[in-house]
């Protein structure tokens, strides 16, 4: 294959992955450069990504495709779009930034290298889902980002809040993955193909017989890694996660995926009623939900952790809506969104580090013990709350331009007024209130944070009014091509610096900013209120999942219980009972129980033999000492083989006589030392259970031979053997040429099992000598600490010379380590 | 000498069909002539193994190419004589048994035990992958029944090696149980001569849709509870928690890669191939065995706090994706059941391997008792991770692909992609699937959070101090974990590069499903 | 005839199974016994029967003057004999071992793979 | 077992009882007999002489370890299906020869060999397994 320049855009999933194994040992030789060195390959991404820029805009969509599954059509392909491009250099521009941030925010914590590998297999896993041209190939990321966030919440892995917050993550993203999977393989057998690129060309699936599954489906996997009412708990939750992994996590990475999913397909699936209502309702919900929760909370970050929330909500909303302006303002509104939130992410964690707080009440005054900190949580705040020259600004104008048409978007334009405000009134709260008043004494005394913490909130929000400056170039370049992607069709872009005043959207902008500074002044009475409330409901999503969780846990130990309850004798009956089954069912539900049998016609011998083995058998049934079941036993097999003999088999009459003496000799020598019950131990349910079960068997056996026997025998092969025996096997008896000759492999499998036999007898045997028992209580190894426990040794084991040959035996201990 | 009763005369190469077997055995009898020189014994099953394993993958090679190979023993023509006949399917099982049984000989070197050789260990490892050769090889159900009872007391003789008293309680009810399956089996073979009058499978395909159909059910239906026992099918499953975590890890490992795969491989060749007929008649308690196989597994790995014994549970879980690859059938669903076989002998494997080593590192059998292995060992943290993801069925790792084919055999049927009327058995296979992978990846991240993120030991539900670790020794670490890093890097690269699997195990549905090319091996159409 | 000996069999079933639900180990084993027999005779009979006339070919024949009886059968109860008699030994050893060692032959106090009182799965994470 | 008569008797017993294994190994393939028997027979005897001489005496008897018996067998039983390999017919095909022994013809042949094997091995396994028993169970 010749070198095509565009391949370079499969290193982008690859080479973070790669470098993520060796990040680790790195990390040790780098030591305090380690973040910054790594974070070389996303920043070289994302300056490699910034030189598609221009060919995309131009309507351009880079694909390439390696071979990989060629069986099943798929391919390693990738797709760049305008969609793909905005997602990708955000990803890897915020990831590197969170890169030399995570090195200078662990510092000399001894797992710093698995963090910073963790985050670059974690970078790579987004670039791959955003990338991949292929549904297999995005379901292998999308899973492959639950499992790095998996790891990454569950960093902090000594305290139980961070594994149960990494549990709690994975499996509710992992349902999302399960559903996604399943609506991969819908899609696929839908279209008939596995590639995006086809999916988007075929355009609308809406109306065809498997749409809706494969929306409920694809839904379903959106809403829980994007975190959507009702599966939001896990991300407040995944606060427990270092600070750098929260402010990548809670950007551009995890939870976009989902968002970047139905952007992704909303060519395919949008547009439908279900669609728009599914979208708008959930994520209408979603956002007054996460604004809600915002207000509850004093942790810096799990307000900001709420309000991620709320942002995801209202960015499924706007794709939901589907119209330009709507997925335009998505697209601004994700790109100010990761800008912001990174920020601030990053700006409360260097808070904690310098004050070894996050209590919004505890802070104050940090303005001029932290300038730089404050002047990037006022950049990066300012475009939460959507004030003019930042990114964010743009995207609810967008949004509020797209609005207003039906009753729905009326709808939707309230709730957004009313989520936007109550965003920028956290925004505003977590900007002025640690920063601005009076200094209060807090568990560290406030420094400025050192450089690593400080270039990434500082470059992000800067980053955020450049983009906002520059609008118009933006727009063009970055969100027409993206809402393009998204929306199927050519969306132009008309964003100018200038703001319209005759628009309404701006009058609706001075509402969301009246309602942002009034949630800000009254932020403390409305969380009491909230708080009381919430006392009064007493029901959360996350106590219902431990609830959940400790429900099945519970359930599964009294089912395995129940089922594997370790009473051989029960297994054994189960056995029995579906051999019953067996049998009858099939010849029940053929109708083919065989007549009753006419009384046989036998010679007075042959009445002689059966008489013999069934009084074998009634002795054996009767027999209560060891001698008399021996010798009950003994009688049987003789009827048997006597019943060899008669019926032209001496072959098997004699075999089966020398087998039984020697079975006899075997059972002699052992049961000395065994004693046989007198009394059969079984309850008298038991013995009806078993009666009957033994009953049906037999019968059952007896009609499927009957069965069997009610139609003739094909004699091929007794004719064949018959024949050939002598000619070509030179052996006159039959029976043995087939042994040796015609079924000689029968033959050399079954002296196999005769030398396994032998040889796992003796090692049987041997378990119990001194010799193999090398770890002797007289040895010099020193004595364990837990006594062992004593076995007693029965006084009623008839070989009590025996059982002093044995002295180590009685003090194994029931786990069996030895003595 | 000759009989004149085949066409020609026996190339050398086709040999190899029986060579697993042959190796196999005659390595047994040599180790077992050898077994006082302890030092060399070990060194020569190595040998012995390699060689199975080149002459697998010789077999497999020539297979892919050519279609079945098929050796008629004695050169009498079936039905009336013996024939191995070897397809994809079955040759594919056969390398990776032998390729498992090399990792675990292997493995077995890093745990000191005196005894061993002398306990006849390695003839017994080497009878267990004979006779797992001979099952997967043979085309007459007679013969293979011998081979269940090679197998059967092979991994008996396994079991009890080792000094734990639990290891006696296991083996009895190993030992009874599975030996009242395989008289099940073998009632099932005297009735199904008596039905059909031959046992040999590629002759059955003709004939069996002559016979009494009653008769051929009932047979069908003792097999399947046979074959079900065997491998651990709910409900005849308690024999496998109940015994495999006694042995020691490489124990444990073996019988996790070989024995309950064998025995689905025969409800596979007799249901799908032999007697399609009647695998459509016990299709609807193949799809309830399936769905409880798949429900209640996993179940056991959450509630099971002995390590290795909750892995027993991972084992039962994946017969219970192949049982419901099998139920949805198709060409799909055969691969995918085909595919899992052969990647759950691996990776079952594998995580046995590991577990081992979480043992040595933690000196502890039960989850509760262990801790802090994240960071103790992040060799073997990686290696159990993968194995887990694998197992929970996580992209890219190898128990992805085959849940992929399953679930579009099952989408293929279900109706849901239009095309025809929704299919409800397809729809609750496919929700036991997915419930089964949920339950699964539920159960991974607690045996993960457990044993390695928490840092000690848990006491009535308090947690204890961090867990000192005692480090591999060089040989555990040379030996055991080179070996299970081994295993899991072949995983990990037949995953990312999953497709010779893939195609194989299509071309090994084409013959499961269409024996034409099988019966044509065997020489049918060529009886005098 | 044939009759006959399939209801013998399934006699011998009954009886087998009946031990083998017992819950004494000796019991059990004796039950694996018979039933053996069982198996073995089910295969004969399902292989059809004839009186007295063995499969052998009587010496200078090329093949038997007489129909004999049918001699696959035979030969598959002989393998079946001499793998159940391997089996059963191992068992019995096995038993005699565990009797030994736990001083118990009752199933009920056969536990230690699965301990009655097994640890409760740990409500944490 | 101690009784005088019986431990005298035994070694003629079980000389007797190996003689008749062999017969019955060798006429198998014509007559009613054949290598399980004739094994099963023959580890009988020996079982008999372990219950009259003592185990020691037996194992002693026996030259080699029983269990290496069986091994062989599997071997012998193996290697005689291996033969027709230099044949160019498939494993196990049986291959017959006549040899001169003492100018009378003598027929060979692997079937037999194969006999040989089931029989050793019937016997070693046996064998080995009812000594380590009547040595009261301390193994081999």
């Amino acid at each position: 294959m010749p070198f095509r320049p565009d391949l370079l855009l499969a290193l982008l999933p690859v080479a973070p992955l790669l470098l993520a194994l060796v990040a680790a040992g790195m990390t040790l030789v780098l030591r305090r450069f380690a973040g910054v060195l790594l974070a070389v390959l996303p920043a070289a991404m994302f300056a490699y990504l910034a030189t598609l820029v221009e060919r995309v805009a131009g309507g351009e969509i880079i694909l390439v495709h390696l071979d990989w599954i060629v069986s099943y059509g798929i391919g390693l392909d990738l797709r760049l779009d305008g969609l793909s491009l905005v997602f990708a250099m955000t990803i890897s521009g915020i990831g590197a930034v969170v890169l030399i941030y995570a090195g200078g925010y662990l510092r000399g914590h001894p797992d710093l290298g698995r963090l910073l590998a963790l985050l670059l297999g974690f970078t790579g896993a987004m670039l791959g889902l955003v990338l991949a041209d292929n549904l297999v190939l995005l379901f292998v990321f999308w899973e492959a980002t639950s499992v790095f966030s998996f790891l990454l919440i569950g960093f902090d892995r000594g305290r139980q809040a961070a594994r149960r917050a990494a549990v709690q993550a994975l499996l509710v993203t992992g349902i999302g993955g399960l559903a996604l999977l399943l609506g991969a393989v819908l899609l696929a057998a839908m279209t008939g193909t596995w590639r995006v690129s086809d999916l988007l060309a075929g355009g609308s699936l809406g109306g065809t017989a498997g749409y809706l599954p494969a929306l409920l489906l694809v839904l379903l996997a959106a809403f829980t890694k994007s975190a959507q009412v009702p599966f939001h708990f896990w991300l407040p939750n995944a606060m427990e996660a270092p600070t750098p992994v929260s402010a990548f996590l809670h950007s551009a990475t995890m939870v976009q995926a989902g968002i970047y999913l139905l952007a992704r397909l909303s060519p395919v699936l949008g547009g439908t009623e279900a669609w728009t209502g599914a979208l708008v309702a959930v994520g209408g919900v979603t956002l007054l939900w996460g604004a809600v929760a915002a207000l509850r909370q004093t942790d810096l970050k799990l307000m900001l952790a709420q309000t991620t929330i709320a942002s995801l909500g209202l960015l499924v909303l706007m794709l939901g809506l589907g119209s330009d302006a709507a997925v335009s303002a998505a697209m601004l509104y994700f790109v100010g969104h990761a800008l912001y939130k990174a920020a601030l992410f990053m700006v409360v964690g260097a808070i904690d580090h310098a004050t070894g707080t996050r209590e919004l009440g505890a802070l104050s005054g940090l303005a001029r013990r932290m300038p730089l900190s404050f002047l990037a949580a006022a950049g990066a705040a300012l475009s939460m709350l959507g004030l003019p020259l930042t990114l964010g600004y743009f995207g609810k104008e967008e949004l509020y331009l797209a609005l207003g048409g039906s009753g729905l978007e009326l709808a939707a334009l309230i709730v957004a007024v009313l989520g936007n405000g109550v965003l920028g009134g956290i925004a505003l709260a977590i900007a002025i209130r640690p920063f601005l008043g009076p200094i209060v004494q807090t568990p560290k005394r406030a420094h400025e944070a050192g450089l690593s913490l400080l270039l990434g909130p500082l470059v992000l929000a800067a980053a955020g009014i450049g983009a906002a400056v520059l609008i118009g170039w933006f727009g063009m370049m970055a969100i027409a091509p993206a809402a393009s992607a998204v929306a199927g069709r050519a969306v132009a872009s008309h964003l100018s610096l200038v703001p319209d005043f005759g628009s309404l959207a701006l009058w609706l902008s001075l509402l969301t900013w009246g309602v942002a500074a009034a949630t800000f002044a009254r932020l403390d009475q409305l969380r009491t209120l909230l708080r009381r409330v919430q006392g009064a409901v007493r029901f959360t999503f996350d106590a219902a999942f431990d609830r959940a969780m400790f429900g099945l846990i519970r359930l599964a130990g009294a089912v395995t219980r129940f089922i594997h309850h370790g009473r051989l004798e029960l297994y054994v009956v189960t056995v029995f009972g579906l051999l019953a089954l067996a049998l009858f069912v099939p010849m029940l539900s053929y109708r083919a129980l065989p007549p009753w049998p006419l009384l046989p016609q036998l010679r007075f011998y042959e009445w002689g033999i059966f008489a013999l083995a069934a009084a074998g058998l009634v002795a054996l049934l009767l027999a209560r000492t060891r001698l008399g079941a021996i010798v009950a036993l003994g009688v049987q097999g003789l009827a048997v083989a006597l019943v060899y003999l008669v019926f032209g088999a001496p072959d098997l009459a004699f075999t089966q006589l020398v087998v039984e003496v020697l079975a006899v000799v075997i059972l002699t020598l052992v049961m000395t030392r065994l004693a046989l019950d007198r009394r059969d131990p079984r309850e008298i349910e038991d013995l009806l259970r078993d009666g009957t079960l033994a009953v049906l068997c037999g019968v059952g056996l007896t009609a499927a031979l009957l069965l069997v026997l009610s139609h003739p025998l094909d004699p091929r092969l007794a004719e064949f053997f018959t024949a050939h025996s002598v000619p070509e096997a030179h052996g006159r008896n039959i029976v043995n040429v087939i042994i040796v000759d015609f079924r000689g492999l029968d033959t050399l499998g079954e002296i196999s099992v005769v030398l396994a036999a032998g040889i796992a007898v003796l090692a049987l045997l041997r378990r119990s000598k001194p010799a193999a028992m090398p770890v002797l209580p007289t040895t010099v190894r020193k004595p364990r600490r837990r006594p062992p426990i004593v076995l007693v040794p029965a006084l009623s084991v008839p070989d009590l010379k025996a059982q002093a040959a044995h002295p180590v035996e009685a003090k194994l201990r029931p786990d069996g380590s030895g003595a | 000498m000759g009989t004149g009763m085949t066409a020609g005369p026996t190339v050398i190469a086709d040999w190899l069909v029986v060579l697993p077997v042959l190796l196999g055995l005659i390595g047994a009898t040599v180790l077992l002539l050898s077994r006082r020189f302890d030092k060399v014994s070990g060194a020569v099953a190595v040998l012995f193994v390699v060689a199975i394993i080149a002459v697998d993958a010789a077999l497999l090679q020539r297979v892919l190419v050519d279609g079945p190979v098929a050796m008629i023993m004695g050169n009498w023509l079936p039905p009336f004589g013996i024939s191995f006949a070897a397809d994809v399917l079955g040759t594919a099982l056969a390398l990776a048994g032998a390729v498992v049984t090399l990792v675990v000989l292997v493995y077995g070197f890093a745990e000191r035990s005196a005894t061993r050789s002398a306990d006849g260990y390695f003839a017994l490892v080497l009878l267990l992958l004979a006779g797992v050769g001979g099952a997967v090889l043979t085309g007459d159900l007679f013969n293979l029944y011998v081979w269940f009872e090679v197998l059967l007391i092979a991994a008996l003789g396994l079991l009890i090696s080792g000094r734990r008293v639990a290891q006696l309680d296991a083996a009895i009810k190993y030992g009874f149980l599975n030996y009242l399956g395989t008289t099940v089996f073998l009632i099932a073979l005297g009735l199904l001569y008596g039905a059909a009058g031959t046992l040999n499978m590629a002759d059955l395909v003709a004939t069996a849709p002559r016979t009494n159909p009653a008769a051929m059910a009932v047979v069908g239906t003792l097999f399947l509870l046979a074959f079900g026992l065997k491998a651990a099918a709910f409900p005849v499953n308690s024999w496998l928690p109940a015994s495999y975590h006694t042995g020691s890890p490489a124990v444990s490992a073996l019988f996790a890669g070989l024995l309950t795969k064998v025995g689905v491989y025969a409800l596979l060749r007799t249901l799908v191939t032999v007697m399609p007929g009647v695998g459509d008649f016990l299709m609807p308690a193949l799809v309830a065995i399936a769905v409880l196989t798949l429900l209640l597994a996993p179940l056991g790995a959450i509630a099971e706090t002995n390590l290795r014994r909750a892995l027993g549970f991972f084992v039962i879980g994946g017969i219970g994706m192949v049982l419901a690859g099998i139920a949805l059938g198709g060409a799909q669903g055969i691969a995918g059941a085909s595919l899992y076989i052969l990647q759950a002998m691996l990776s079952m494997a594998a995580l046995y391997l590991v577990a081992g080593l979480i043992e040595t590192v933690t000196g502890a059998t039960d989850t509760r008792a262990m801790g802090g292995v994240y960071g103790a060992s992040s060799l073997v943290s990686m290696l159990f991770l993968v194995l887990l993801l694998g197992v929970a069925g996580v992209p890219p790792f190898l128990g992805f692909w085959p849940k992929l084919q399953v679930l579009q055999a099952g989408i293929a049927r279900s109706g849901l992609a239009g095309g025809g009327p929704v299919d409800a058995v397809a729809l609750l296979l496919i929700a036991a699937i997915l419930l089964n992978a949920f339950l699964t990846l539920l159960a991974a991240s607690r045996l993960w959070a457990h044993i390695f993120w928490r840092q000690g030991p848990l006491h009535d539900g308090v947690e204890g101090a961090p867990l000192r670790h005692q480090h591999l020794s060089r040989r555990e670490a040379w030996f055991g974990g080179m070996s299970a890093f081994v295993l899991v890097i072949l995983i990990l690269g037949l995953g990312l590069w999953p497709e010779p699997l893939l195609r194989g195990s299509l071309i090994a549905a084409g013959d499961l499903l269409d024996p034409a090319r099988y019966l044509a091996a065997v020489g049918f159409g060529g009886v005098p | 005839m044939e009759v006959a000996l399939a209801i013998l069999a399934g006699l011998f079933f009954a009886t087998a199974i009946w031990f083998l639900l017992s819950r004494g180990i000796i019991r059990m084993l004796l039950g694996l016994v018979v039933l053996g027999n069982a198996t073995h005779l089910l295969i004969f009979t399902a292989g059809r029967v004839t009186r007295e006339v063995a499969p052998i070919v009587p010496v200078g024949l090329q093949v038997p003057a007489l129909a004999t009886a049918n001699p696959l059968p035979q030969a598959l109860i002989l393998t079946a004999i001499v793998i159940g008699f391997a089996m059963f030994t191992f068992l019995l050893v096995l038993a005699y071992r565990a009797y030994r060692t736990l001083d118990a032959d009752d199933t009920a106090s056969m536990r230690l793979a699965e301990p009655e009182d097994g640890p409760r799965p740990p409500l944490s994470y | 077992m101690n009784s005088l008569l019986f431990r005298t008797m035994a070694p003629v017993i079980v000389a007797a009882m190996l003689v008749f294994s062999l017969y019955l190994l060798l006429r198998g393939h014509n007559e009613p007999g054949g290598g399980f028997v004739g094994g099963l027979i023959a580890a009988a005897a020996m079982a008999l002489l372990g219950m009259a001489n003592g185990v020691m005496a037996t194992r002693r008897a026996l030259h080699f370890d029983a269990l290496n018996y069986a091994g062989v067998g599997v071997l012998l039983a193996a290697l005689a299906g291996v033969l027709s390999v230099f044949y160019d017919v498939p494993f196990l095909t049986g291959l017959w020869a006549e040899v001169q022994l003492f100018g009378t013809p003598i027929s060979v042949s692997t079937p037999m060999l194969f006999d040989l094997g089931v029989y050793l091995t019937v016997f070693g396994s046996i064998v080995s397994v009812v000594l380590a028993l009547e040595a009261g169970g301390e193994g081999a």
